[in-house]
């Protein structure tokens, strides 16, 4: 059974350097989804949080309304833990990096924009990776079509949604998190699409960094 | 608006099913003990050393229903820099109630019971250990109650001194506890948790009562003294010795424990 | 706690004292330090009393409100205790450094009074299981001067004796619906019965005897005290040991009739001096804050 | 992490500009920083910009009981939240005193000038109503935090639409957007502060500060007004002495200030409603600079999507092939209720003393219910009993005992 | 010398081993611990279980309570797991509120038990509009040596599955709730999901249920949910170093494998339980 794909990214975009205060920044919009990033450091830290060969990266999500509940707190470990993967953070041992997270607006593929937002704020704060990454949300409706970066209409009647971080280097798996309960096929194929999709992010990543750039080389 | 946001919340209001039983029924027996087991009977105990495998010193205790797990940690550097007396260690105690321990579910967030528990706890505890041999550190013990079925405190008392000879922690004696409940002339020793509050609250007869005495076995001394409700003097007297009584009545399964747990770790040498 | 250092000589001095019955400032071991009561002390209580016990200065005020019963008890009124460490009585209460204390405090004031006749509960009901009289009894700790548990309990007893709660009438409307209505009239109240509200008294180990209302001196010298709520019938309502050290079994039942002798003795005088105040009426002069 | 400190030349540099009546960013005593009004795509959601300044503000609404005080008035909540990411110097959930004295301010500005009708929000007097939740969110700290919160906090509220509620006898029906247009709050007058900061004992005054004038200010004039040049709220803070003709004519210079932002505010909120009523595009994604060297967009497009099927189909084909008809271990029973599976550790049960053996066997002859406690790292079981007066024995301890079967050894292929 | 050698380079000890394809613990690297199972032996919860996977041990007690529904879902109840991991458990954990662990773990759970439906929700209902049950599942570690989740995942099954709660019913005269402690029911389970943790060496090597200090040491951690039809419920990969689809088919396939295993241990105990009674 061959499925039938949907695999439409909205449109996109990204601001970088938005902000005056954090030492990069970033705004990412997906469709109507819309993120902005800031992202402090290395700087001092303190004893307490002090790790002796690398940096100590924190990573703080702040919604719209309200406080941050216990979501948050779990999609703020996914995000550090992937950033954590692609930083080299043993360049800055014994110091700080803080990066926040503030919704905009959410329109659908919100853990997949804040994923990034991060990267590109970390790339505006010019911290030193081993690789880049992006998030692609995959959402699979009750027809077992495959709807990439889905709207929230389309998250809503999806029976399972599946949101990846892939790496630039080799486009493997860095994060997941999924919703719903899905065939393995349905997983495979969900991975290959975001891996084809990641193509796109990353090479507006380089044309961003290029744009930017432009007038220096 | 203060709420929890560390946990998943569920609805703003429940109520326990027990609230909405009809006025007859009763879920709390005063049960009479016949032929179970006699009024100055403790429950029979369990009590093991060293299983939290991450911790200095364990024990688990088990009483009737009444499961009470134990771990110590330390000594170790105090984080209280600013406290007078760097001469002795501290004694640091977290007793919690899990939320399904009680007959009605309890909130996660540590209540005023728990607090007056680990007072009390410490309280009992210190004369038994040679704090003078930890200077400029602390102890910590973590109780949680696993299941309440009475005699809480008493039993957290015994279950916390063995995790601390678990731990290896200079003391001068084990600590035994024992609770008593008094109820007009009968006196009920290490209630369940239905004797324990059976019809004392619902009645208004004399000497209702409860006493939980904590006992140096060795040196025959009162460590720790709670009572409360409302009782002659004299009852009380007699009170404080049943539960001296009772508390001697654990020794051998205390002793017998921490022989083992010391057997294991030092198993005797083959010649 | 607010404690003081002392010396080992001063140790040996003081023990030395109460050995023989004579303590540093005079006293014999069951002695209580000079106690001033005043009731009525804040006016925008239902009722408020302030005790000093030596340096020991306590404010009680109680708050009468409408609340629901207790689900487990619908015919009964409640207490609720609320103990402030002010910083104003010692710098180490600064920000959240009383907290502790207080609550140590409040929780004991509650076993104090968890028992079916120091307070007549019933008298607090309304309207079971729906409407009921809640006390609100909030202690404000002025000045530590050692023994604040016996000073608080008296004051408490003060502040309860002078508590009073407005009458309530309750009509019914067409529909079955209850309605509250507060009396008016400040004359037309309740007055709470407290013959049986229990005193504390803590008794310190020191040396091999044991004093009733210790100094800061004495509580250093001491390395535990038996804490005992007493009724005026000699019912024992609350027994705590405090301190890091134990006691043998003598001493406790030893200090267990003292306790009882002491706290029996205690409450006559309190009450005839309540009564004997109230008598002065309201214009009577009074002292308040300044001494 | 801290602030960064401003050094003493940096300060004296400020104030001696100040003194000559110049500011850093080249602008007039009296002159404001650009002020940018942007909503989003929801309603009662602004991002407002004042110079670098950045807030953001969202109005949201929910129905709960009202205040026993007041059965027949909405209520209003207003939370600033001073992000991380606005500054070093802010940290995460710490009550600072800036947030205090913010959010206090805020409150004052909004709800105690009762520029929002709080009765139009009461559904059924004494029961239900709305309450109006206000969140406006720091992003950039760049001075002057304060006007730049007020307007943001005005503006979501008059763009804020709530849903259209129906009464039925108790029942109430909230009707989504699609169902009935939301309706608009009923907004009096739009209060908006303008704070000055004055120099040198209150010498010298400067309207919109931005960061660097607070640092080396001594004191804040923060004035509340609408376009009716009502004022109200004044505060001054700093602990400097004003004379009467100062405060005046601060007010006077408010006044001015005010029609300006309010007409701006104005501006903006017909803008969207123009643009929604068109269908055009609006919200943030719209009013991203184009023409900015640091920003790019990419149109929405289909993603090429070739031999996806099949590389998911090979993984899957691949690792099928791998045989995996191990057999599935069965577990043990030692005791009613407790079960165990898997190999590993030991357990020394019955290779210990006599003793203990006849221990395990009395308990198990005396079970009693199924119900068995188990706790023991299997090579540590220590079981005491104790019976003192052999009334009735205690159940417990199913001693977990070894899987019998040998071990089966799986592997995850590397 | 060997426990030198484990303390000053943990990370140099645990890959001499895993170069020969062991683990310290002396497991092969797809291999689970011991894993035991008790249920209902808190008499005080409405269901329990106690897990234990090698020395990590995991209780869960549900307590049922009767609350209204939401407005938005008249004819669901509610299910709230929450995650604690007190200091007892291990010297990594401080008093008070839960941490970042605690948290990350209770939503983990939450997600499970919604992705999954192990339990519908709608089942929950006792009269729409009105009363429902709210199923309170607090998971306790006792002993925290790594692999939490799995245990959670367990504990959460098998005590709901050893839940029983009583019948209510609502008086049509009173229109009060009744309850009948006499009568009780079980839940109804829907499916049966069982997690698996990996836990990554060097950006390479898998090893399955890690100890706690093996996840210290490892680069990326994961673990997988999967039900009796073989169906992902979760597949949770909190970043970390990256693998690619076909390293993670094999631990799909290996978790399959493990809910085999977890499922017959389950239903065994419950058995075990029904035939003394």
């Amino acid at each position: 059974m061959e499925v039938e794909l949907c695999p439409i990214l909205r449109s996109f975009g990204s601001e970088q350097n938005v902000l005056s205060r954090p030492d990069g920044s970033a705004s990412f919009v997906q469709g109507d989804t819309s993120v902005l990033a800031g992202v402090y450091g290395p700087a001092e830290v303190k004893v307490s949080k002090e790790i002796y060969d690398r940096a100590t990266l924190e990573v703080v999500i702040q919604p719209k309304v309200g406080l941050p509940s216990v979501r948050e707190r779990a999609r703020e470990q996914c995000i550090r833990e992937t950033c954590e993967a692609a930083l080299l953070s043993t360049l800055h041992p014994r110091s700080s990096l803080t990066l926040i997270l503030q919704v905009v607006h959410d329109d659908g593929s919100l853990l997949a924009c804040y994923l990034n937002a991060a990267c590109m704020a970390l790339i505006d704060a010019g911290l030193p990776m081993s690789s880049l990454f992006c998030g692609i949300t995959c959402a699979i409706n009750t027809e077992g079509q495959i709807i990439t970066d889905p709207s929230v209409q389309q998250e809503k009647e999806s029976r399972a949604l599946l949101t990846f971080a892939i790496d630039s280097v080799e486009r493997k798996v860095m994060m997941s998190s999924t919703k719903g309960s899905f065939s393995v096929k349905e997983l495979q194929q969900c991975i290959a699409v975001s891996q084809k999709a990641s193509e796109e992010i990353f090479q507006f990543y380089r044309d961003s960094v290029k744009r930017r750039y432009s007038k220096i080389m | 608006m203060p709420t929890d946001t560390k946990r998943l919340r569920g609805p703003e209001e429940s109520q326990s099913p027990m609230l909405f039983l009809p006025p007859d029924a009763q879920i709390l027996k005063a049960s009479s003990r016949d032929g179970s087991r006699g009024h100055a009977d403790v429950r029979p105990i369990f009590a093991r050393c060293g299983l939290v495998s991450q911790a200095k010193g364990s024990a688990y205790l088990e009483a009737g229903n009444t499961k009470i797990i134990c771990s110590v940690y330390g000594p170790r550097e105090t984080e209280r820099k600013d406290e007078t007396d760097m001469k002795s260690g501290r004694l640091l105690c977290d007793f919690r109630l899990a939320p399904f321990s009680c007959l009605k579910r309890g909130a996660w967030i540590q209540g005023n019971e728990e607090r007056d528990l680990s007072v009390a706890l410490i309280e009992s505890l210190q004369p038994g250990v040679c704090l003078h041999r930890y200077p400029r550190s602390q102890i910590e013990i973590n109780v949680v109650v696993l299941e309440n079925d009475g005699s809480i405190l008493a039993h957290a008392v015994t279950c916390a001194s063995i995790a601390l000879a678990d731990a290896g922690i200079e003391m001068y004696d084990v600590v035994l506890g024992c609770t008593l409940r008094q109820d007009g002339d009968t006196c009920l020793v290490d209630p369940t948790f239905a004797e324990e509050s059976g019809n004392w609250l619902g009645g208004y007869g004399e000497n209702q009562g409860r006493v939980t005495v904590a006992l140096l076995p060795n040196f025959n001394q009162v460590s720790g003294l709670h009572a409360d409700g409302e009782m002659r003097e004299d009852t009380l007297t007699e009170a404080v010795r049943t539960c001296m009584d009772g508390c001697h009545k654990l020794y051998p399964v205390v002793q017998h424990a921490l022989l083992r747990a010391v057997k294991r770790k030092a198993p005797p040498s083959v010649k | 706690m607010a404690s003081v250092q002392v010396s080992e000589a001063e140790k040996v001095y003081i023990m030395h004292g109460v050995r023989d019955d004579l303590r540093v400032d005079g006293r014999g071991c069951e002695d209580y330090r000079h106690m001033v009561i005043e009731t009525d002390v804040v006016s925008n209580t239902d009722g408020s009393a302030k005790v000093s016990l030596g340096h020991s200065d306590i404010l009680v005020g109680v708050k009468a409100e409408i609340g629901k019963p207790r689900a487990l008890v619908p015919d009964e009124g409640y207490l609720e205790f609320f103990v402030d460490c002010s910083a104003n009585a010692t710098p180490e209460f600064e920000g959240r450094g009383g907290e502790e204390l207080g609550i140590d405090l409040s929780n004991t004031l509650y076993k104090v009074f968890n028992n079916k006749h120091s307070i007549d509960l019933r008298s607090l009901c309304i309207c079971p299981g729906e409407h009921c009289w809640v006390l609100y009894v909030d202690v404000l700790l002025l000045q530590c001067d050692g023994n604040l548990f016996d000073a608080i309990s008296i004051a408490i007893k003060a502040a309860l004796f002078n508590t009073r709660i407005p009458k309530v009438h309750i009509s019914e409307d067409a529909e079955g619906g209850k309605e509250i209505e507060l009396s008016d009239d400040p004359y037309d109240c309740v007055r709470l019965n407290v013959e049986n509200v229990p005193c504390i008294v803590t008794l310190c180990k020191v040396g091999q005897r044991h004093v009733v209302d210790a100094t800061l001196q004495e509580k250093a010298c001491s390395v535990a005290s038996l804490l005992l709520a007493v009724t005026h019938k000699g019912m024992v309502t609350c027994v705590r040991k405090m301190g890091g050290g134990s006691l043998d079994p003598e001493s406790i039942s030893e200090m267990t009739e003292t306790g009882k002798r002491v706290g029996k003795a205690l409450h006559a005088p309190l009450m005839d001096l309540l009564k004997k105040e109230e008598g002065l009426g309201k214009n009577r002069q009074k002292v308040g804050f300044l001494r | 992490m801290k602030d960064t400190p401003l050094s003493n030349c940096e300060r004296q540099f400020l104030l001696k500009a100040v003194e000559e009546k110049k500011r850093v960013d080249g602008r007039q005593t009296y002159d404001y920083r650009n002020i940018k009004i942007t909503f989003g795509t929801e309603y009662g959601c602004c991002i407002v910009d004042l110079g670098k300044t950045r807030i953001l503000a969202q109005v949201s609404c929910e129905l709960v009981p009202p205040k026993d005080s007041r059965p027949t008035e909405g209520i209003l909540f207003f939370n600033l939240e001073l992000s991380p990411m606005a500054s070093p110097a802010f940290e995460l959930g710490r009550q600072s005193e800036l947030l205090v004295k913010l959010n206090r301010q805020l409150e004052r500005c909004l709800r105690n000038s009762k520029c929002i009708d709080t009765e139009s929000l009461c559904v059924i007097s004494g029961e239900k109503v709305w309450q109006i939740r206000v969140d406006v969110h720091v992003l950039n700290h760049d001075g002057n935090l304060m006007d730049a919160a007020s307007i943001a906090a005005i503006a979501a509220l008059s763009h804020f639409r709530r849903p259209e509620v129906a009464i039925q006898g108790r029942d109430i029906t909230v009707f989504t957007p699609e169902e009935r247009d939301p309706i608009p709050l009923s907004i009096y007058h739009m209060p908006i502060c303008v704070s000055f900061a004055f120099f040198q004992q209150g010498t010298y005054l400067l309207v919109d500060p931005c960061e660097r004038e607070e640092r080396v200010m001594d004191g804040l004039l923060v004035i509340a007004m609408n376009k009716h040049r009502e004022i109200c709220s004044i505060q001054s803070s700093g602990g400097i002495m004003l004379l009467k003709e100062q405060v005046l004519r601060c007010s006077k210079i408010a006044s001015v200030k005010v029609s300006e932002i309010t007409e701006l505010i104005n501006k903006a909120l017909d803008n969207d409603k123009r643009a929604r009523k068109e269908g055009g595009k609006f919200g943030f994604a719209e009013s991203m600079p184009k023409e900015r060297i640091t920003a790019l967009k990419k149109d929405e497009a289909p993603v090429e999507m070739t031999d996806v099927q099949d590389t998911a189909n090979e993984i899957i084909s691949r690792t099928e092939a791998q045989p995996d008809i191990v057999k599935v271990p069965s577990p043990v029973v030692p005791a009613p209720g407790t079960g165990q599976v898997g190999e590993g550790l030991l357990n020394t049960w019955g290779l210990e003393e006599e003793e203990d053996e006849e221990e395990e066997q009395h308990e198990k002859e005396e079970m009693s219910t199924g119900e068995v406690m188990v706790l023991s790292d299997s090579e540590e079981d220590d079981v005491v009993i104790l019976n003192p007066d052999a009334n009735k024995p205690k159940r417990l301890e199913g001693g977990s005992k070894k899987g019998v079967e040998a071990p089966k050894k799986q592997k995850t292929s590397h | 010398m060997a426990a030198g050698f484990k303390t000053a380079e943990p990370l140099e000890y645990h890959r001499s081993f895993l170069k020969e394809n062991c683990r310290p613990d002396g497991r092969e690297l797809g291999e689970f611990r011991a894993t035991t199972l008790n249920i209902g032996s808190i008499n005080t919860a409405d269901g329990s279980a106690l897990v234990k996977i090698g020395n990590t041990t995991v209780i869960c007690g549900i307590k049922a309570e009767l609350a209204a529904p939401t407005v938005d879902a008249p004819e669901s109840g509610y299910i709230v797991p929450n995650v604690d991991l007190p200091p007892l458990c291990s010297s990594r954990f401080r008093p008070g509120p839960p941490g970042e662990k605690a948290q990350a773990a209770s939503q983990f759970v939450a997600d499970v038990i919604e992705s999954s439906d192990v339990i519908q929700k709608k089942d929950l209902c006792i009269e729409k509009g009105k009363l429902c049950w709210v199923l309170y599942c607090d998971i306790m570690c006792l002993d925290y040596d790594g692999n939490l989740l799995d245990a959670c995942i367990i504990a959460l099954l098998a005590a709901l599955k050893n839940a029983q709660l009583p019948e209510v019913t609502i008086n049509k005269e009173t229109d009060l709730a009744e309850v009948d402690f006499q009568k009780k029911n079980r839940l109804k389970i829907n499916r049966h999901p069982t997690a698996s943790s990996f836990s990554v060496f060097d950006d390479s090597v898998i090893i399955v249920d890690p100890t706690a200090e093996e996840e210290g040491l490892s680069t990326a951690l994961m673990t997988v949910v999967t039900d009796e039809e073989d169906r992902l419920c979760m597949l949770h990969k909190p970043g970390g170093s990256s693998l690619s689809g076909e390293k993670l088919q094999d631990c799909i396939n290996r978790a399959v494998m493990r809910n085999r295993e977890v499922s017959k241990l389950i239903d065994k105990v419950m058995e075990s339980v029904k035939a003394k009674k």
